[in-house]
């Protein structure tokens, strides 16, 4: 449990924000310059705050009245959104530094399988300075985890990193947020990331708090359609080994998940983008996609763009956004209350659920 | 080598121990104080600064006055170190340890600081949030990036060791076989007209010993280059 | 064995070494000379420093520790004495008459007069006086290039870097690139001495061996090396 | 033109590369540590060739036998992966320190379009150690732009910033490539971006050239199915100004793009992602999904994995590859051969053709 | 303020002069040596490095006779700027400097070649992408950021230049409105028995232009620190 709350003056700029995330992963999302790397720095106690607190597990950690725990007693630990490796340290001395300083009962996170998922065994015996970017943003990963902090600040970590090394690592990330119970505060741009692995977003603009919530909540009105994305819950099916799905049941259909996943009857969420959902007003044939889940046209914002993202109330409970044109709304003769079928590509769905 | 008298040997041998206490002394208490100037706020620090400064700014001959004063057998903390310790500087060649210290200070110390100054804040920042104190901090990452400049600073401490004269024959005079440093013994040979090829061969002899101390020093920064990179 | 340790005004010291040398032979003592300027001398005494014997190179520093009650009462009197001379670089054939006030101040021109620093080269100090008691000091102050040490004036006149020198008739002597123009005339100023005195930690030893300065020996080096008897 | 042959070692790494770059952007794509930045200092001169050659519009800057043009005299622009601002500058200064250098008939790209495009103008007289890491890559790259370089070198320029910032620079940089001309080489893990922008993309892999060719090549048979982009080439045609959609007209159908996009007539090339092509055995009714394109199976390649990337000849030329489960294809019986139609969501193409 | 001789103000204002100039002259040369030290690849190298920390390896009186034998009037390079340029050391203020800033060099050009080699080599490369040449390059990056180290070898130099006195006497003499400074006011008034108190008061003086050039040094960087963060 943290609970923050920071009135800060930067310059010109102020940060005025509170938020409080539980356990698992707090996503600080918003556009450049909106303050997330400065939330992070007074948290891990490098800016010291000028008015509000931040408290962690009940125990205040810094409030705007002199009481300021120093970094290195709050066991925090930090992904820089720069690497900030140290450059006279080996990889493998980068790696061990904090483990230095966690009493041995707290070492809870093991060296070789974080090294492993980041793919840096090969790179131990070398110096920093001649690490590629995406090398260096690795180890400062492997670095911070290893010294198993009570909570993990991470400001955007897998930025300078290739589509599969993120996927890769994201289920990493998911282990120590599930196994470890370490909450994180999670600082990124990728809508997807955040979907994946928050179960809270906080969404920043120039410094101050302008939404809050769920992934699915917050995603639902991004101003941005890529960045709509819904969340709907299921339970894992049988999967079929000969093609490599498995279903999601859910009330309002089945969704088929890329790849076999495991254990049946698991409980999962299951991220679809807006942009990755079409409507028809009768159930298709002869067609690729196979999930179709039914429901009813909730809710058509207004608009003046080309496209518009509309509410489905699926058949069961649940919300789905999809985006469409507004040309295809009027030509089906979409209104709120219209039954529907949702088609969603299951091959665009997330192979790793919540 | 020149032919030189045995006198002349016990300089050089007595020098290079002079020189290489001094630096072994000097750049640990200027490590010290220049973490205190660079990283301290206190009341007064200028006026630190300044004392430390002191021994640039006076003719040598004042520094080793002031040294005799203080430090010697009759001097407040002459007497009492002699009392309670049985530390005794004056006339030894540790009183000329003493003195090179204090002459290559002001250099050792603004060397040091300028490179822990120049230490990357963001680094001991996430030192920190790795759980490292202030302490551990320092040594695991302001020093070892500070290295350079210590580096700098012992070069430059044994060299001024090995030149340091007015200071040191003032306080711990020029005892053959105790005090008399390379430094001194090219004085004392100066005084007779004989003596001109004796103050020469010294003078080579203290520069090639700079010179080597120089090349050492360059080697290590190079390795210690190639290490962190 | 039984060290003699002399605090000794460096101009004396090459001197004095020599004398030990011959001292040191077959007897079981050792010599340790210490060579300074000799006020730094005096005041190391005076800080406690390990002399037995202290050689001063001018009267008013061996008057300093003999008031502050550093020497054995009655141990002090003047060792040596020298002369004051004017020189000229050895190839640079000048002349000068002190007589003549004109004569020192035509043949400098405006070339410098090497001396050594009034207050602290005792030498600088005696050609201060002597040139006043001539009536030249205030013709040819302004020209004059104070020295830390008397060899260094030396060289400045050998190496032509000053036209002329006033050093002791000792250092004349021994420095080949420089010859004797004019002698001071011993009127001119106080009388050149070297006293010496045992300080009050100084054994039989100590006082043995600064009777053998006085003996026809230790004589022989001083004479040799330009020195001159005491004036009383 | 840029022709860049490069073999080098790196410590225990080894670089050995050849392509060339036309005008216009050429991608270098490809995993963390597989080189992309050691190339990039080649180029720039940074880094001293070993054996090879670089030769730049006919001119040779190096070649393995001593010739070797110093950086300062090649004119080629790095935005690096790190942002290297001067800090003793301000964010001005940074700005022009490129014009200084620059001979005045060169200086061809203005101050202040770059300013607004990048949204920097805020933070003229800032230092840069109080920027954002965003803020701080946009006045690294206008920086860059603002010498006027002869070829821009930018290594994940856009990599720390969100989405709709990327959304605004990406036309800044489209309009350097065609009214500047300046040829540049782009390296980057975001496919869009890439397909976008490049006319050309080099895959590298461990320090080799792994594949090369068009994006529409290249991210055809990409490892990953969300790299597989195809481009489908065609004509504007007049906008639907009450809902906002311009239709792109090619042989086997209307593609329709979401915006007003003019001129009438221009030529464009449209990307399309493979995760968003789904395949009917019939021409679908009463879908949102609104442009439908007319082809047949070419190829179904064998595999493993549960989805398989089917590339479809559209009527008319073009290839089009659609990412479908295997199940979908047995289910639909598809073969070789066999007329389709391929169902693309609009709403997730890119509104700004290349 | 205590009461001093007309004399000794001369000293004070000659040396506030002489170590302005030594320092306005000694920064430049140094930074210039420290470049060429820092970046240069060249045979001799360290040969070149030890000739420059000489003067902290010798006695001053040695090295201000090394002066005195080059530079003299009759020297062969004292000679030659002589007789082309008619620029004269010998027995001048001018030549006070000359020693100052010899006897500072090896302190002032190892502050700066720290500051030099502290400076990130990406930061130069990204400016030799901007079309900056070497010297550009040097003057708008590399020296800015160097300013640190600049500033401490103007400050060590300074003090130094006031506190010089082997060489300087050795070299130029000790003549009153000439040659001077505070130092060599400082050591012969503390020859003889009287002089303790104008040398203690003249000391104080010279500490306290130390100081002040200390602090302003200090207000300069913290200014300059403030500006580029
Ligand atoms: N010392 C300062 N003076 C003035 N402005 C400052 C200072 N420090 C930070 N700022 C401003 O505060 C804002 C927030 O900075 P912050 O680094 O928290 O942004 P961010 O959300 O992490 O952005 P990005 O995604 O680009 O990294 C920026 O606009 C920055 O310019
Ligand atoms: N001096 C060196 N010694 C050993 N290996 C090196 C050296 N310099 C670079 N490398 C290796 O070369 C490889 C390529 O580095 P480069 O920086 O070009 O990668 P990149 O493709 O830019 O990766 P990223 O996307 O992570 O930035 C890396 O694996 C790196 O570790
Ligand atoms: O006084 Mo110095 O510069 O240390 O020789
Ligand atoms: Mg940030
Ligand atoms: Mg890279």
């Amino acid at each position: 449990m943290i609970d923050v709350e920071i009135r800060q003056r930067l310059g010109n700029f102020r940060l005025d924000i509170g938020f409080s995330g539980g356990a698992g992963v707090t996503a600080l999302f918003g556009p450049s310059g909106s303050g997330k790397s400065s939330v992070i720095k007074v948290i891990a106690g490098l800016t010291r705050l000028e008015t509000g607190r931040i408290v962690l597990d009940g125990t205040v950690l810094a409030d705007g009245n002199g009481r300021h725990t120093p970094p290195h007693r709050r066991r925090i630990g930090v992904v820089f959104q720069e690497a900030r490796l140290f450059p006279h340290l080996s990889v493998r001395h980068n790696l061990r530094y904090g483990r230095l300083f966690t009493p041995g009962g707290e070492r809870r996170i093991a060296e070789g399988p974080v090294i492993d998922t980041l793919g840096i065994g090969h790179l131990l015996d070398r110096h920093p300075a001649t690490l590629s970017g995406g090398e260096q943003q690795r180890v400062a990963i492997g670095r911070a985890l290893l010294a198993s902090p009570r909570l993990l600040l991470m400001d955007e970590p897998l930025a300078s990193l290739d589509a599969a090394r993120r996927l890769e690592i994201l289920p990493l990330i998911e282990t120590l947020r599930d196994e470890f119970a370490i909450p994180i505060v999670y600082v990124s741009h990728a809508v997807e990331e955040v979907a994946r692995l928050a179960g809270k977003v906080v969404v920043l603009e120039a410094g101050r708090v302008a939404r809050e919530g769920s992934p699915a909540d917050v995603f639902r009105v991004a101003a941005d359609r890529f960045e709509v994305v819904s969340v709907v819950d299921g339970r894992l099916g049988a999967p079929d080994g000969a093609f490599q799905l498995t279903p999601v049941e859910t009330p309002a259909g089945t969704i088929w998940l890329n790849g076999v996943v495991r254990p049946e009857g698991r409980p999962v969420r299951v991220l679809v983008h807006a942009t990755d959902v079409a409507l028809a007003t009768r159930r298709p044939e002869g067609v690729t996609i196979r999930t179709v889940l039914a429901g009813t046209v909730a809710d058509i914002p207004d608009g003046q763009g080309p496209s518009v993202t509309v509410d489905v109330a699926l058949d069961g409970g649940g919300r789905l956004a999809a985006a469409v044109t507004r040309a295809a709304v009027a030509d089906l003769g979409l209104t709120p209350g219209r039954p529907i079928f949702a088609l969603v590509k299951s091959v665009a769905l997330d192979e790793r659920p919540l | 080598m020149p032919d030189l008298s045995p006198d002349a040997w016990t300089a050089i041998a007595l020098s290079f121990k002079v020189a290489a206490m001094a630096t072994l002394w000097g750049v640990p208490v200027s490590t010290v104080l220049a973490l205190i100037l660079a990283r301290g706020r206190f009341p007064g620090k200028a006026l630190f600064d300044g004392i430390i400064h002191l021994p640039l700014v006076l003719p040598p001959v004042v520094t080793g006055y002031a040294l005799l004063l203080l430090l010697g057998r009759k001097g407040p903390l002459g007497a009492f170190l002699d009392q309670h310790f049985g530390i005794v500087f004056a006339f030894r060649w540790t009183g000329a340890v003493v003195a090179a210290v204090v002459m290559s200070l002001p250099i050792i110390v603004r060397a040091i600081r300028l490179s822990i100054e120049a230490v990357d804040a963001r680094l001991e920042q996430a030192s920190g949030t790795l759980g490292a104190g202030p302490i551990a901090t320092f040594f695991l990452v302001t020093l070892p990036l500070s290295l350079p400049g210590i580096l700098v600073g012992a070069t430059l401490g044994f060299a001024k060791a090995l030149g340091e004269f007015g200071a040191t024959i003032t306080f711990v005079s020029n005892i053959p076989g105790e005090t008399r440093t390379i430094a001194s013994a090219i004085y004392t040979a100066s005084q007779s007209p004989e003596g001109d090829a004796e103050a020469l061969a010294l003078s080579v002899i203290a520069a090639c010993i700079g010179l080597a101390a120089l090349v050492a020093s360059e080697i290590i920064a190079r390795w210690f280059r190639r290490t962190s990179s | 064995a039984d060290q003699i340790r002399i605090f000794a005004a460096a101009s004396v010291a090459p001197s004095l070494q020599k004398i030990a040398d011959t001292y040191k032979t077959g007897k079981d003592v050792e010599v340790q000379i210490t060579p300074a300027a000799s006020g730094a001398l005096a005041k190391q005494i005076e800080a406690g420093a390990p002399a037995d014997v202290f050689i001063s190179a001018d009267l008013k520093w061996m008057t300093y520790v003999v008031d502050k009650g550093l020497m054995k009462d009655g141990s002090t009197f003047n060792l040596l004495g020298n002369s004051l001379v004017l020189v000229a670089a050895k190839d640079d054939k000048v002349a000068v008459d002190f007589a003549d006030k004109a004569s020192l101040p035509a043949v400098l021109g405006e070339e410098r007069l090497a001396v050594g620093e009034a207050k602290s080269v005792p030498a600088g100090a005696y050609a201060e006086a002597a040139l006043k008691s001539l009536g030249l000091y205030d013709t040819v102050s302004p020209r004059f290039a104070p020295a830390e040490n008397v060899r260094v004036a030396l060289q400045m006149v050998a190496r032509g870097e000053a036209k002329l020198g006033i050093v002791y008739g000792t250092d004349a002597a021994a420095e080949p690139g420089v010859a004797v123009v004019a002698t001071f005339p011993e009127t001119s100023h106080e009388p050149i001495v070297y006293p010496i005195g045992l300080t009050k930690d100084a054994g039989q030893a100590a006082a043995d061996f600064v009777a053998y300065l006085k003996g026809p020996e230790a004589d022989a080096v001083f004479t040799a090396a330009g020195f001159t008897k005491p004036a009383e």
